[in-house]
């Protein structure tokens, strides 16, 4: 139960602040679930598997500059596979969402296409340069990406891209991505909240279930345990979208 | 089925089994829920007189039989808090605001400004600097910040004390001095892990207090040895988990007692342990009054 | 196999784990059967100046993580116990005579009278009236019968402490200008059992003690803080039962390691411990000075 | 691991000073083995089983007369069953001792029976009126009765009874009964000392292996945990019938 040793085996470099961390054992997370990592000295924080056995990390501040520092043979420790990842359901799948979110995506397609789904995706990123997996999703199936800035793919938010899907064509839509990007997604396909399933993000301090601080108005939901993955449709009414709570408990905006 | 509803610490409760300060009381919602799922009250996370972020990670650590925590008393400050107090109050069930200060001042200065169905005198954190145990370890500072917070408010207030002293006893007479409603019966115990791969304190803080099973026989015998020498009502705390527990709790004197740590196990602890103890109670033909304190009576079976 | 041999609290030691006082020391041919089963030196059963019968039963009680004991310090008197010293040291390991009394002078006279290769005080049982931590809860009290066993006798003496204080890192302090040779952390944890079906304290004294993997938190914690301040060695002792739990404990701090309740599973803990530690020490080419105190240390990994 | 109430069921006198106590719970004991019987306010006690709910008691200070002064009805408190009990070997048996210590031997000697085995039986008691249990040995096969008074059967000492019989018609002895009368035995009969389990008698505080009030000179062994069955060969060259220790653990004279 304490923090179980990882040796780093690789690092690679995803896009500019994107890293991916191979580490040296598979603690057979499904996608959607997280790792408490111990950047020993630092911090732990969580993060998402984007593979059995890997990591991705977007570097926003003080703990995940540090693990940006580590490099293959360095070592973290880790508390996990935690919560409840995505559940596989129907044939069609849609996986969407963007920039970082991208990562536990890209795990659970390549996890649905071996059980025989049918996968498509459409991910949006800030820019050509920001994007990341390009590789992993074209794999999967049709693959339509947005930039903000127009510099690949379609010009504009991952919402203008719903235009080219049908999404009554997918038995099921996961996503991932920054907050208001999920929920710019979520509120304008409010009619297929039932089968979108939803990997969400508060401030986590205990991961345990205990602390209260990922709770989500206004029905007490611990993301840490009983999320992250969340049915979109118990998110509707919720704080998500709308506010967050920061490490000392009291409501911020919305990231992202 | 027995009644469980009991008078206790200056509040009227439909049960005795609240929630413990720190856990899951972040937000009115998760008190709420706490309240819906059968706490008899509930008790909110600590909260001072500026906002804090709390100590870095690693904030717990499970052990053998509990768990260490050094969460580093995060709150958003009481100007931040109010909302979530009057959202748990929408549940019908007491809600007691936890606060926490340095100096006698501080805590009365928050107390005047939260309102709440009763106050919690956080004096027993083991793990903040110039916080919780590190003023409540003095039987002069107990009594003088239990006196200040009573002049400051008029609901009840109740003292939670620290087990890491010689003398638990003491510090119970000083805040009962002090005007005291209720002591609170115990705080986590100074304790800490190290990884033994680096050598590195797992917590962030290094140092943190250890709750859950581990410290339950700690936690009746300071209930044991407070009931038998004060006169106000003990809330007993510390490593209840089911109904047996909360048996042996009320038995050695907890007029009502807090889960914290078994939350681990979900929502779920608290119709548990209230069944259990109503299915006990029926099958002793006893109230629950009768159980209070059993274990210290001269005669017993 | 890299070395386990250690000089420490002024003994040369084979090995640094070491049976704790109480555990299978009433009779000399128990403390040479821990020797042979690969301890690096065994603590006595406390003895004081007169026969004592202890506490009547249950003397314990198994509880989550650990065991509850009040065995009230039977002893023979050190009148009637050199026997069973010399037929321990017949093993060749170091024989640590664990003493009691209530002022300083018994102290002295049982440390005069008594031929041993070191004294333990034990100034921390929590469960015999004017006795253990009933003395080894004050500062001055623990100096001076500690200066008054110094002068009583020539080989080291070790003083054992409460972790039920305030501030046990004032204790070691008090031990140390005393001139302890090294301090042993911890004693039980005071704590008490009831029985649910009775209302019965389970234990015949009550109170008793906690000790087992339970406390092993609070224990680390103190040997951290012992260590990080005192300049004599630091001995560990609280829920050690595995070779992790030794090299935690060493990490922290401890020059030594004492291991009481695991001996439940039997004499065969020794080796267990041992071994790991030797392989841990060969797989990180460390040696066992180098792993003393790593926690502490400014630089980590 | 608490210690479990029980309802005494049933007292039933065997002889002026003991006592059968029926508890409500077949702990399922193994013959031999013993249990931790709290009497709740005044001590703990070990007590062998006399059955597979049963203990015999014999009132011989102060938690045997508070045990005594408890009906059925009342309760106790419950740790076991505790250490290593008789095992049974070969086809012929023999059960031998005396007073209270037969208790153990009933109980033994009904389990063996029922499987198949061959017993006899040699007992030997103060005077005819401390006699117990001579119905449950009688149905067992043939049984020799030995009393220091000569009131019933042969007069003199259990071991007088050892020259009716030749042990090595059995291949395997069971002992239990005051510790002199064993040690008579047992130094009478060396030869057969491989094949002699010795249910023993000690003082126990911890029941647990731990606290060392137990332990046997001059190997250390806990009768506690390690017996109180031992094999006679072991205590040949033992502290046995020479010398026990008490509650202080000073040494002092044997019983019985
Ligand atoms: C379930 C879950 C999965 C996540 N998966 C990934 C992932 O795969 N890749 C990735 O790059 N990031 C992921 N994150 C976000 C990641 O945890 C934060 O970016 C990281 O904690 C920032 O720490 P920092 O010290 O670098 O930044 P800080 O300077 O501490 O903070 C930067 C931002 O990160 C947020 N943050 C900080 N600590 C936490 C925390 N303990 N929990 C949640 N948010 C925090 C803060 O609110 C702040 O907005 C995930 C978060 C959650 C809750
Ligand atoms: C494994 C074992 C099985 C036993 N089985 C039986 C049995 O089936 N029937 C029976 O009548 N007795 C049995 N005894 C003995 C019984 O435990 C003692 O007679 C009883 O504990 C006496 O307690 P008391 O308070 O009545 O007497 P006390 O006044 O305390 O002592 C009377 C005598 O009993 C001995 N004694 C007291 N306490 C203990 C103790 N905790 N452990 C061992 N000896 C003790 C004392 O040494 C003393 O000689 C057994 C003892 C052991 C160790
Ligand atoms: C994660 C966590 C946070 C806590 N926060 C607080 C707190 O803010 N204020 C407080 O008085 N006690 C706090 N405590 C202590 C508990 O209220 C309780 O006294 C202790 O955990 C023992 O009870 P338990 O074993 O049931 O958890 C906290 C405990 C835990 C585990
Ligand atoms: C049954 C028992 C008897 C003990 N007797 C003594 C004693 O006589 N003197 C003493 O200093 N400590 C005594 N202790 C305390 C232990 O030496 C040790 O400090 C404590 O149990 C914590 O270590 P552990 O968790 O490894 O058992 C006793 C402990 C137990 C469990
Ligand atoms: S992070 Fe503590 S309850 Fe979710
Ligand atoms: S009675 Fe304690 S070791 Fe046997």
């Amino acid at each position: 139960m304490r923090p179980i040793n990882s040796v780093i085996q690789e690092v690679r470099s995803e896009a500019p602040l994107i890293r991916t961390f191979r580490l040296d054992r598979n603690l057979d997370p499904a996608p959607g679930q997280y790792v408490m990592v111990w950047i020993r000295g630092v911090d732990e924080v969580p993060m998402s598997f984007s593979g059995p056995d890997t990591i991705t990390v977007q570097s926003v501040g003080e703990a995940s500059a540090a693990l940006f520092a580590l490099g293959a043979g360095r070592t973290v420790g880790l508390r996990g596979p935690l919560g409840n990842g995505f559940v596989l359901r129907g044939k069609r799948i849609l996986l969407t969402g963007g920039g970082v979110g991208t990562a536990p995506l890209a795990f659970l397609g390549e996890q649905a296409k071996r059980a025989g789904y049918e996968v498509a995706s459409l991910l949006g990123f800030r820019s050509r340069g920001d994007l990341i997996f390009r590789d992993r999703f074209e794999a999967l199936g049709d693959t339509i990406i947005t930039t903000d800035d127009g510099s690949l793919g379609i010009h504009g938010r991952v919402s203008s891209g719903l235009k080219e899907l049908n999404l009554y064509d997918y038995d099921q839509i996961y996503l991932c991505g920054p907050e208001m990007m999920m929920w710019d997604i979520i509120s304008r396909t409010r009619e297929h909240a039932e089968k979108t399933q939803a990997c969400i993000n508060r401030y986590f301090k205990c991961a345990a279930g205990v602390c209260g601080s990922c709770c989500l108005d206004p029905d007490g939901l611990r993301v840490c345990v009983e999320g992250p993955v969340i049915m979109a449709d118990r998110l509707l009414d919720s704080e998500f979208g709308r506010y967050r709570r920061g490490p000392t408990g009291s409501k911020g905006p919305c990231r992202g | 089925m027995p009644s469980l509803s009991i008078y206790a610490g200056g509040l009227q409760l439909n049960n005795p089994i609240l929630l413990a300060a720190g856990i899951l009381g972040t937000t009115g919602a998760s008190l709420c829920r706490a309240a819906r799922s059968g706490a008899g009250g509930v008790v909110t996370k600590s909260v001072g007189s500026l906002p804090r972020e709390g100590h870095p990670g690693p904030t717990i650590v499970h052990v053998e039989g509990g768990l260490l925590n050094a969460m580093g008393l995060p709150n958003p400050s009481y100007k931040d808090f109010q909302d979530e107090i009057d959202a748990a109050r929408a549940s019908g069930v007491p809600v007691i605001a936890s606060i926490f200060g340095s100096f006698a001042a501080e805590f009365a200065q928050i107390a005047r400004s939260l309102k709440a169905d009763a106050f919690e005198l956080n004096l027993s954190c083991p793990h903040a600097e110039k916080y919780g145990s590190e003023l409540g370890r003095y039987p002069d500072l107990v009594e003088s910040v239990t006196g200040a917070v009573k002049a400051a408010s008029n609901v009840p207030v109740w003292v939670k004390l620290t087990p890491n002293t010689a003398d638990i006893v003491e510090l119970g007479l000083a805040a009962q001095r002090g005007g005291a409603d209720a002591i609170v019966a115990i705080n986590t115990l100074k304790a800490m892990a190290i990884d033994i791969e680096t050598g590195y304190p797992i917590l962030g803080n290094r140092f943190g207090g250890l709750s859950g099973p581990a410290i339950k026989p700690v936690a009746v015998r300071c209930v044991y040895e407070l009931a038998g020498r004060l006169e106000i009502p003990v809330i007993g705390v510390g490593g209840v988990s089911t109904w047996e527990d909360a048996v042996e709790m009320i038995m050695a004197g907890a007029s009502a007692v807090q889960v914290g740590t078994a939350l681990l196990r979900g929502y779920g602890v608290f119709e548990e342990i209230t069944t259990g103890l109503s299915r006990y109670l029926e099958r002793k033909s006893m109230t629950l009054e009768e159980l209070c304190g059993l274990a210290g009576k001269e005669k017993l079976q």
